[in-house]
């Protein structure tokens, strides 16, 4: 019984093509909302935690504990005048929010998040070879913030994209080799390591305890992936005045904002479900979304005063950190993976 | 129904987007003198602006609503200030923080002082002081947001 | 030469303060030339001081340094009343201090909040401002306002010190030290700060003496120099206090420099509140029906220590009751030329956290 | 007052060396070379028929303070950015608002003011009611026109 399946009771009266169709249809306009709120109350919740941090109060003045805030951000950024630059490169520039937002999305449709009570398991795509399609995924966003910045005709923009360039480059391998260390403890225990419902329910002892140092690689890298503070150095509000959105406004603007919060929740799901044992736990077949959860907001609260908490590093000490330091631990992290799984049987 | 009257989903529209605006007032980080402290401490703990929304100071005039115009503007910055102004998306609103945005203050017999900032970019809102205390500040952005809604601000 | 890419910082830029422009020239990420374009708050303060009578001016000192607006009302007086004839009693004398000393630790505080911004820690600058909010409520209680006090006047202060204010200075003084440890561990103990400031923005002694700064920065680069133990004024030399001096001369020992600088003001406040005597607190012969008609002729140059370096006020009287001619040396232009120098060859985001440590307040650059 | 070279005490009690405008190079050259390595301010002051400039100098080592002062008037007076690079700002400043020229600055333009402003406001003859506007050309450098014209 799955999320699919139970949109597919209903509709079945339609016959089994329309049916299917209208399942995913209406599957995924559902799934793509609830990411979307799930998303505006990660902005919510950071400006309420950030306020709390800084001995202050936060939005209160727009609905109940100024809930509303982020409904009155969004009328306003629709309402706004969208300038665009006269020397603008025109398609990659329009492109490249859409690009941002697009991806993350996709990004969170492919992820399982466990079942709940009636509904069942939760996924919109159980691809065979979910976490190969998930990284292509990711991928696609830094493109969006390096066409932004390229097309913008600013500056800063330029030097913001180069340096999310140089950034993405110097995370991405070690992020790929912890992956392929879960995938290679994973086909131990499943014939199917690639997918990700698969690789999350093998994981009786969560991968986090038993390769800490891939845990690490992996959150530093989804901490520059979502490009918040130690590592934002592609947007640098106090260098680089906005980064590769310095041109944007109104609703572009909004996107690359959507995006980065975006990315953060959806960082915090990946690393609770490669790494924190994701929604396995007792009684998991009826309350596993509700683990994931609390785990994901452990995560973001996590990463969220990270970001509150620490200055920005610099792009050159970045990148000889990724590659000196992020690099050797990630292949020292895939050379005890095999060992583990080849001789300890795990 | 009669031409130009405003339809219903038209008004609501317009009411909805209205909320919107002066509920997300996002100010422009743009301190020119004694001002732009007044304006950082609006910012901090005491009197916190984040309440009506208005904690996200962009930096890039292209992503902010609000500029405050915070602190004396000379001649050599006017024309900066108005291609910030300038810079910034419709609709856009300027608050003018202190006696010498609004007149020229202590250095209105001066020579590179220029003598109200309304000669070069509009001004919606004038906060008087020297320096206007964090408070008033914040009750010229409440009366912003009745200027927004359309509501009397009297 | 020809790959290097001109950009402009400023005048509004989140990381310049105010309203300074860096012209630089980038060679990818790396500052070949920088030259800092100043002007665009000249007020011409100096001009109007020649048109306004002796104890008016005080407000345009006020406006120089807004962040400690008493430490220039000080600096301003010690010059105007050694041309006046007209000294301050003794109560006026620690009054001053005590308010000289608290407006250094705002300063350094509205520094450091800003500071954090720069290098991307968005709460210490709330912290800060929480701590700062303790000595505007004292200002408040002083003088009425709670940025530019105008609360020193010629021939003593403009009103006396009264109980609550005592309370709440002591009250001040017995939290800061804690607020300010906790500042402190909040920067320091973090490493990507230490690696962002330790090495960064070397200044040698020679290149400051030579470009004259003064203040945190010169002490920073190990010159043991400040005026309130050079040239004593005020109640400097009844009280005990020490100069912190660093020979790293980068942009963390310039920080610490400023740390060690809040907990030596603290000291001297603690200091001072316990000595503060009795007595009038102006000078009868500045009264106020008095104040226009002072005449002052000759020359004085008073030399102080604001919370930025070396404030000097030079100021020439022609027997008029307005001054003929009156001069700022301005102790943030000094520091702020010598970005030149050490603003060379160093990467954009350490030009940020550079310019930072000048600790740049461009009412007293530009005046 | 007729401008006598030699030593005086000011009110504040520092030492004040006065020295012919052609002697200058070499007092401050000599008071280097004792030791007087921070030029604390240059100050120009108009006494409408000659400019007095001043120097205020500074020995960290004896902790001794002296006061140079001379007279120019054809508002020249020689630079001393080779002794002290101090004076590089200062002396553009003083350029600036008083329109002292000092000979041998390498870089001797305006501080605050644009470069084509007319007059020189701190002189006392700086008529203030003629009112200058500045406005910003395309490549962000200010020009001063006497016309309010654009933007104003």
């Amino acid at each position: 019984m799955s999320l699919l399946s139970f949109t597919y009771g209903i509709f079945k009266v339609l016959g089994y093509d329309l049916a299917t169709f209208v399942t995913f249809l209406i599957d995924s306009i559902v799934f793509l909302l609830v990411a979307s709120v799930a998303v505006a109350g990660t902005i919510y919740f950071f400006r309420k935690y950030m306020a709390r941090v800084q001995l202050r109060i936060g939005p209160n003045r727009v609905g109940k504990f100024g809930t509303l805030q982020l409904i009155a951000d969004a009328f306003k950024l629709f309402g706004k005048e969208s300038i665009l630059p006269r020397l603008r490169d025109d398609l990659p520039y329009k492109v490249a929010p859409v690009l941002v937002f697009i991806g993350l999305l996709v990004a969170f449709s492919i992820l399982p998040y466990g079942s709940l009570y009636y509904i069942g398991d939760i996924f919109i795509s159980n691809s065979g070879v979910g976490i190969i399609l998930l990284f292509a995924v990711l991928a696609i966003m830094p493109i969006g913030e390096l066409l932004a910045g390229i097309s913008s005709h600013n500056k800063y923009s330029l030097i913001g994209a180069l340096r999310a360039v140089a950034k993405d480059i110097s995370f991405e391998v070690p992020m790929m080799l912890s992956v392929l260390a879960i995938v290679v403890m994973a086909s131990a225990r499943t014939t199917n390591s690639l997918n990700i419902s698969s690789v999350v329910t093998s994981e009786l002892l969560p991968y986090g305890i038993l390769e800490p140092l891939g845990l690490f690689v992996f959150f530093i890298s989804m901490i520059a992936r979502a490009s918040y503070t130690p590592f934002d150095m592609g947007e640098s509000e106090s260098e680089l005045v906005s980064g590769y959105s310095t041109e944007y406004t109104g609703m572009r603007f909004g996107l690359f904002y959507l995006g980065m919060f975006g990315t953060i929740l959806l960082g915090s799901f990946i690393v609770s479900l490669f790494y924190l044992g994701g929604y396995n736990g007792p009684y998991s077949s009826d309350i596993g979304l509700i683990y994931l959860l609390i785990k994901a907001v452990i995560v973001v609260v996590i990463s969220f005063t990270v970001w509150l908490a620490m200055p920005r590093i610099r792009i050159d000490k970045f990148v000889n950190f990724g590659w000196k330091y992020l690099l050797p631990i990630s292949v020292i992290n895939l050379v005890l993976a095999g060992f583990l799984t080849i001789y300890l049987g795990w | 129904m009669k031409t130009g009257e405003p339809g219903l989903i038209t008004t609501t529209l317009e009411k909805a987007l209205e909320w919107g605006r002066s509920n997300s007032i996002w100010p422009l980080t743009f301190g020119l003198a004694c001002c732009a402290i007044e304006m950082m401490a609006v910012q901090a703990s005491k009197v916190d602006i984040s309440r009506f929304g208005s904690e996200i100071f962009r930096s890039s005039p292209r992503q902010s609503d609000l500029m405050i115009v915070a602190g004396t503007v000379t001649k050599k910055m006017a024309p900066r200030v108005k291609r910030l102004y300038d810079e910034m998306p419709y609709p856009k609103y300027v608050i003018a923080m202190g006696v010498c945005v609004i007149q020229g203050g202590p250095y209105v017999e001066g020579y590179s002082v220029v003598l109200g900032v309304d000669r070069v970019i509009p001004v919606d809102v004038y906060v008087p002081g020297c320096p206007p205390t964090p408070e008033a500040l914040t009750y010229g952005i409440m009366t912003l947001q009745k200027k927004i809604r359309g509501e009397n601000t009297r | 030469m020809s790959e290097w890419v001109e950009l402009n910082m400023g005048p509004q830029h989140p990381s310049t303060h105010g309203v300074l422009r860096l012209k630089i020239k980038v060679e990818g990420e790396i500052v070949r030339e920088v030259e800092p374009v100043i002007g665009y708050l000249h007020r011409n303060a100096e001009k109007l001081c020649e048109n306004t009578f002796f104890c008016d001016n005080l407000l345009y000192f006020d406006r120089m340094d807004y962040v400690g607006a008493p430490g220039m009302e000080v600096g301003y007086l010690e010059a105007a009343e050694k041309l006046l004839g007209v000294p301050p009693p003794e109560r006026a004398i620690w009054i001053r201090t005590i308010m000289a000393e608290l407006s250094r630790i705002a300063s350094h505080l509205v520094w450091l909040g800003a500071y954090g911004l720069d290098l991307g820690m968005l709460t210490p600058f709330f912290y800060a401002f929480d701590l700062r909010e303790k000595i505007m409520t004292i200002f408040v209680e002083a003088s009425g306002s709670r940025l530019l006090t105008n609360y020193c006047s010629i021939g003593g202060v403009y009103q006396d010190f009264n109980e609550k204010i005592v309370q709440e200075i002591e009250d001040f003084i017995n939290i800061a030290p804690s607020k300010i440890e906790e500042l402190n561990s909040l920067f320091v103990k973090n490493d990507i700060f230490i690696s962002r400031t330790k090495g960064i923005g070397y200044m040698s002694k020679e290149v400051a003496i030579d470009y004259g700064v003064t203040g945190p920065m010169l002490r920073a680069s190990g010159v043991e120099y400040d005026v309130r133990k050079a040239e004593p004024y005020l109640a400097y030399s009844k009280v005990n206090f020490e100069i912190p001096v660093s020979s790293k001369g980068d942009n963390l020992a310039r920080f610490l420099v400023r740390i060690e600088e809040m907990r030596q003001s603290v000291k001297i406040i603690s200091q001072a509140i316990k000595k503060l005597p009795d007595g009038p607190f102006f000078n009868p012969k500045a009264k106020k029906s008095m104040m226009i008609r002072m005449r002052g002729e000759g020359e004085v140059y008073a030399r102080t220590e604001a919370s930025k370096g070396e404030f000097g006020v030079y100021i020439v009287g022609d027997g008029g009751v307005k001054p003929y001619r009156v001069r700022v040396r301005s102790p943030s232009l000094k520091n702020l030329s010598v970005l030149r120098e050490i603003g060379k060859n160093v990467m954009i985001a350490d030009l940020v956290a550079i310019s930072g440590t000048t600790d740049l307040v461009f009412g007293e650059i530009d005046r | 007052m007729e401008f006598q070279p030699g030593e005086e005490k000011g009110k504040d009690g520092r030492k004040i060396i006065k020295v012919k405008k052609e002697d200058l190079l070499s007092t401050l050259e000599s008071l280097k070379k004792k030791g007087f390595n921070h030029l604390s301010l240059i100050t120009g002051v108009d006494r409408k028929d000659y400019i007095e400039v001043v120097y205020h100098l500074h020995s960290f080592e004896s902790n001794e303070y002296v006061v140079v002062k001379t007279v120019t008037y054809n508002s020249k007076v020689p630079s001393v950015t080779h002794l002290w690079k101090s004076a590089d700002w200062d002396e553009r400043e003083e350029y600036d608002l008083m329109g002292i020229e000092f000979e041998g600055h390498p870089d001797l333009r305006r501080l605050f003011l644009p470069q084509n402003w007319v007059g020189h406001p701190l002189r006392k003859d700086y008529n203030m009611k003629n009112v200058q506007y500045i406005n910003m050309d395309e490549d962000g450098e200010d020009y001063a026109t006497f016309d309010p014209g654009d933007g104003w």
